[in-house]
């Protein structure tokens, strides 16, 4: 049943992060077209086929390439390299804090790449990303925070191969997470710096000066993040690799349904609720757990 | 520190399909200011009177907005009707009235959905417009036609809706009646929507009136103001109540539509009961001499076509002034003081028809 | 169906004070039209109040200026500045005056007198009849479709 | 490779039309038509889109935006008009503040008929420019080198 961690052993560092370099992004791309034909589905229409966010992506690198400013650009490839950096010292099995740090990092060069672009609405957008960004950055610290109480180790590749399920003594944390996972996957009610359904009052947010090539990195710099956060998720269950990539292919199909559910909320209910929901449920269980040990 | 800076809304937007443009000046999301520039869709068809006679135009009001074509069409005839003292055949008067009633639950589907697409709703959006389809089937099988009917014509109408189809189109209310009750308990009790609309864009009572607000963004905020209580058409025969909310904010407008989606399929029903056999037009002679303000109640309210003739096959005078416009003094006062976030929802609310606006 | 409609021929200079009048009584501004006449414009108010119609007219010729109402009715505004853009009129003290700038049109005062063509009124009773003849005939051939009545 | 035929992304903008084609063209996204089937999505953010969907009959003050819409657009891209108004005027050729048709401004690729324009030919009228859109990157391409 582990064969899965046995193969992962046997790999050296260099080899996970050159597999996850080269899969991640099919993964992701293909997470992204199955949320598109799932959405039409449930919004009763027939759907675009599975494979076309990677048409999309292929299109967006034949356009023209049209700049505002030199630095826009700029920052966008530190995005991508950042959300990779971070991504490959997670499934390399490194330290999660850095992984984390490292997300952090690169949606601060989103921001920039946001700000650094004349348009208000990116401005805006930008505003309200570095807002979403203070509302779940607690909840991602505090999960790194609870998995080391549970198993005296930072390192990734530890914390996947601890024999005792985390999610008994984290469910609160595993909750706390499912609630920002909402605000990271860019989902309604949560989805106010940048939408995908592009329907909306500040028009396409941060991306809205975004085209071309630009653009198409964007779209993959995201599904590799989706990767690394379904990867977080997967911790929680890493006990068992069946169970635990169910559970990370059941929270992205859940994260759908409550895309479909939900208008968007305004910032400040975001912002109010899901610091209410980290204090609730992740420092709660923190403090549970310290008690108990 | 509070920095002013200006928001462009518009003209082409994506949560507005109409081109209506808003300096929106902000002091970092809330908006101090509104004002609004109009005129991407002014076309001057109101001269248009110059080069078609009387009974052409009738093609040209149709045309004046997409959403509300047969209301405009039908204002029109009735204008020109009552100038030349033309008794209109019971039975076109009805099949007016059922026409336009489609008219206005089209229109307000229409709506609902536009309004869930604004504040992120995108499967309501969907399910939405796929109801609307149910009242466009409809209009295609009586008009031929699916957004601009092309049905009225100064005294009458150009077909008739035989027993059949009429019956068949009664026949399927219930279902279309049994899928907006699904639709519209989301509108009323989801929790989110709710947390967009619930006190936004508020307009008292005194306010509406004084700035001139028609339709249900009157009804919305307690006038109980309906054209349909002049009684043209076949208005006079059936039930019409007024459906009043008293809060004044864009849940209450939500609310207003939602009621009166049901209710004009409770008045269609009652036409449908009552309409009695006969012509449905009558020819026309002469041309029209005198002058008639025709008012009626379009989807976005009171609509007045003023008509003026000098007994010539070409009129003098027509001017349509359209609800958006008396609505726009209330939307910017209503827009002041308001979220970058919320402004969507309050210019929605408004259900704004830019093209008849500026004709 | 006919509803009854009151239309008050008034002086330029009344206007104000018959508005004022009104607004204590609880009318509403239902609309501010305009007619191009021959040589001269009509202003028509139209006030509403409780399903009662009311209409006060004025006329003034090109050139003169005619006082805003928006100081009573806040939303006269948008009928004063489509007045002064579409007719040349001059309208003044509007609360928020646009300056000419609300509607963009290609032709300066599409609706003034020297832009308008009035029709004539019928002139012999003998035309007429020859009109009738051909109108229901085109009427029917006008039914077929949306497109049908292009030239 | 034909990318551009199997993503193609829509900007619509109304240049003085009456609602009927907009509405039209907002329905052929939704439930029944679906155009997302093809891959298209309706945009709304002009540096993203690739074919530009007009409907109306452009007057003095929207032919500025039109005009602003198409070039904030990367290339290759391409032009549908959508009704009868973009494409001459409709009832409306004759009045005074209509320039009667999209292409008396920009080149338009694709002409859709109809008072309103079906939701029907609009997809047939989309698809029609895909081809477009894809032969205009080929000669593009070429051009460079």
């Amino acid at each position: 049943m582990n064969s899965i961690y046995e193969v992962y052993q046997a790999l050296s560092m260099i080899e996970r992060v050159l597999v996850f370099l080269v899969l991640a992004p099919f993964a992701g791309g293909l997470l992204a077209g199955v949320d598109r034909k799932l959405s039409a589905r449930l919004q009763g229409r027939y759907g675009p086929p599975v494979r076309q966010p990677f048409f999309d992506v292929l299109k967006l690198f034949q356009k023209e390439r049209i700049l505002v400013n030199k630095f826009q650009n700029f920052n966008i490839v530190l995005f991508f390299l950042f959300t990779v950096f971070s991504g490959a010292i997670f499934f390399a099995g490194a330290d999660i804090l850095l992984a984390v740090f490292g997300l952090a990092l690169a949606g601060t060069f989103f921001i920039l790449a946001g700000f650094s672009v004349g348009s208000p609405y990116s401005h805006l957008g930008a505003e309200r990303e570095v807002i979403q960004m203070v509302s779940y950055e607690p909840m991602v610290i505090l999960m790194a925070v609870g998995m080391y109480q549970v198993t005296g180790s930072f390192k990734v590749a530890d914390l996947v191969q601890h024999q005792a399920p985390l999610i008994l003594y984290l469910p609160g944390i595993f909750a706390g997470f499912l609630y920002i996972l909402t605000i990271k996957f860019r989902k309604s009610p949560f989805d106010l710096s940048m939408s995908h359904h592009a329907h909306q009052e500040i028009v396409r947010g941060i991306t809205t000066e975004f085209s071309g090539p630009a653009l198409a990195l964007i779209e993959i710099t995201h599904w590799y993040e989706n990767v690394l956060l379904l990867g977080m998720v997967y911790l929680f269950f890493g006990f068992n690799p069946w169970i635990a990539l169910a559970v990370s292919l059941a929270t992205y199909l859940f994260e759908i349904f409550i895309d479909m559910n939900y208008a968007r909320f305004k910032w400040q209910l975001t912002f109010a609720s899901t610091w209410l929901f980290t204090a609730v449920a992740g420092i709660s269980n923190i403090v549970v757990l310290s008690i108990m040990k | 520190m509070a920095r002013k800076t200006i928001i462009p809304f518009g003209p082409q937007h994506p949560v507005l399909p109409e081109p209506i443009h808003f300096d929106l000046v902000m002091e970092d999301e809330t908006v101090v200011d509104a004002v609004p520039s109009i005129s991407y869709v002014h076309r001057g068809l109101e001269r248009l009177i110059e080069k078609r006679d009387f009974v052409d135009f009738v093609h040209v009001a149709d045309r004046i907005c997409g959403l509300c074509s047969f209301m405009h069409s039908m204002g029109y005839c009735q204008a020109v009707e009552e100038i030349m003292g033309i008794e209109v055949p019971e039975r076109a008067l009805y099949l007016r009235t059922i026409w336009a009633e489609l008219s206005r639950v089209h229109s307000h589907i229409f709506w609902l959905g536009v309004a869930a697409d604004a504040f992120g709703f995108e499967s309501l959006f969907m399910q939405s417009m796929r109801l609307r389809e149910a009242v466009l089937d409809v209009f295609e099988a009586t008009t031929g036609a699916r957004v601009i009917l092309g049905v009225c014509k100064v005294g009458g109408v150009r077909r008739d809706i035989d027993t059949d189809t009429l019956h068949g189109i009664v026949d399927r209310l219930p279902t279309l009646k049994a899928n907006l009750e699904e639709i519209s308990a989301v509108f009323i009790n989801d929790y989110s929507i709710q947390h967009r609309l619930i006190g936004v864009g508020y307009i008292s009572k005194e306010d509406a009136y004084t700035l001139g607000c028609v339709g249900p963004m009157a009804r919305a905020s307690g006038l109980a103001m309906d054209m349909r209580f002049l009684g043209y058409a076949a208005y006079k025969y059936l039930d019409v109540e007024p459906i009043v909310e008293s809060t004044g904010d864009c849940y209450a407008r939500c609310l207003v539509r939602i009621r009166e989606i049901f209710h004009s399929i409770d008045l269609i029903h009652q036409a449908a009961e009552k309409i009695p056999e006969g012509p449905f037009d009558l020819k026309v002679k002469g041309a029209p001499n005198g002058e008639f303000f025709s008012r009626i109640e379009q989807p976005r309210g009171e609509v007045i076509h003023y008509v003026k003739g000098n007994g010539s096959r070409f009129l003098q005078r027509f001017r349509v002034r359209v609800p958006t416009f008396s609505n726009i003094p209330a939307m910017i006062k209503a827009l002041k003081g308001s979220g970058i976030a919320d402004v969507p929802n309050i210019i929605l609310t408004l259900d704004p028809c830019i093209s008849c606006t500026e004709r | 169906m006919s509803e009854p409609q009151e239309i008050v021929l008034l002086g330029k200079n009344e206007l104000v004070g018959v508005v004022a009048q009104l607004y204590a009584e609880g009318y509403r501004l239902v609309q501010i039209g305009c007619n191009t006449l021959r040589a001269a414009y009509e202003l028509n108010y139209s006030f509403d109040k409780d399903y009662l119609f009311k209409n006060l007219r004025i006329t003034v010729t090109p050139g003169e200026e005619v006082p805003s109402i928006s100081a009573i009715y806040q939303n006269s505004f948008l009928y004063e500045n489509e007045i002064h853009d579409l007719f040349g009129i001059a309208v003044t003290n509007i609360s928020v005056d646009y300056h000419g700038t609300l509607y963009r049109t290609s032709i300066k005062t599409p609706f003034s007198v020297d832009n308008v063509r009035l029709p004539e009124p019928p002139k012999q009773k003998a035309e007429a009849p020859a009109q009738k003849e051909d109108r229901p005939r085109q009427q029917e051939a006008e039914t077929e479709g949306p497109e049908g009545q292009k030239e | 490779m034909a990318w551009f035929k199997r993503s193609p992304w829509i900007l619509h903008y109304n240049a003085t039309s009456c609602n009927g084609c907009d509405t039209e063209v907002i329905v052929s996204l939704t439930p029944l038509y679906d155009l997302e089937r093809f891959g298209i999505i309706n945009t709304g953010n002009p540096k993203h889109a690739d074919i530009l969907a007009v409907t109306g009959s452009v007057n003095e003050k929207s032919v500025q935006v039109l005009k602003n819409l198409y070039d904030q657009m990367p290339n290759p891209k391409v032009i549908v008009a959508v009704g009868l108004c973009a494409i001459s005027g409709c009832v409306f050729q004759d009045c005074y503040n209509v320039m009667g048709g999209v292409d008396k401004v920009l080149p338009v690729d694709v002409y859709v008929p109809g008072c309103a324009a079906r939701p029907e030919a609009i997809i047939d009228g989309v698809i029609m420019a895909c081809e477009i859109l894809e032969k205009k990157y080929r000669e593009q391409k070429k051009r460079r080198g």
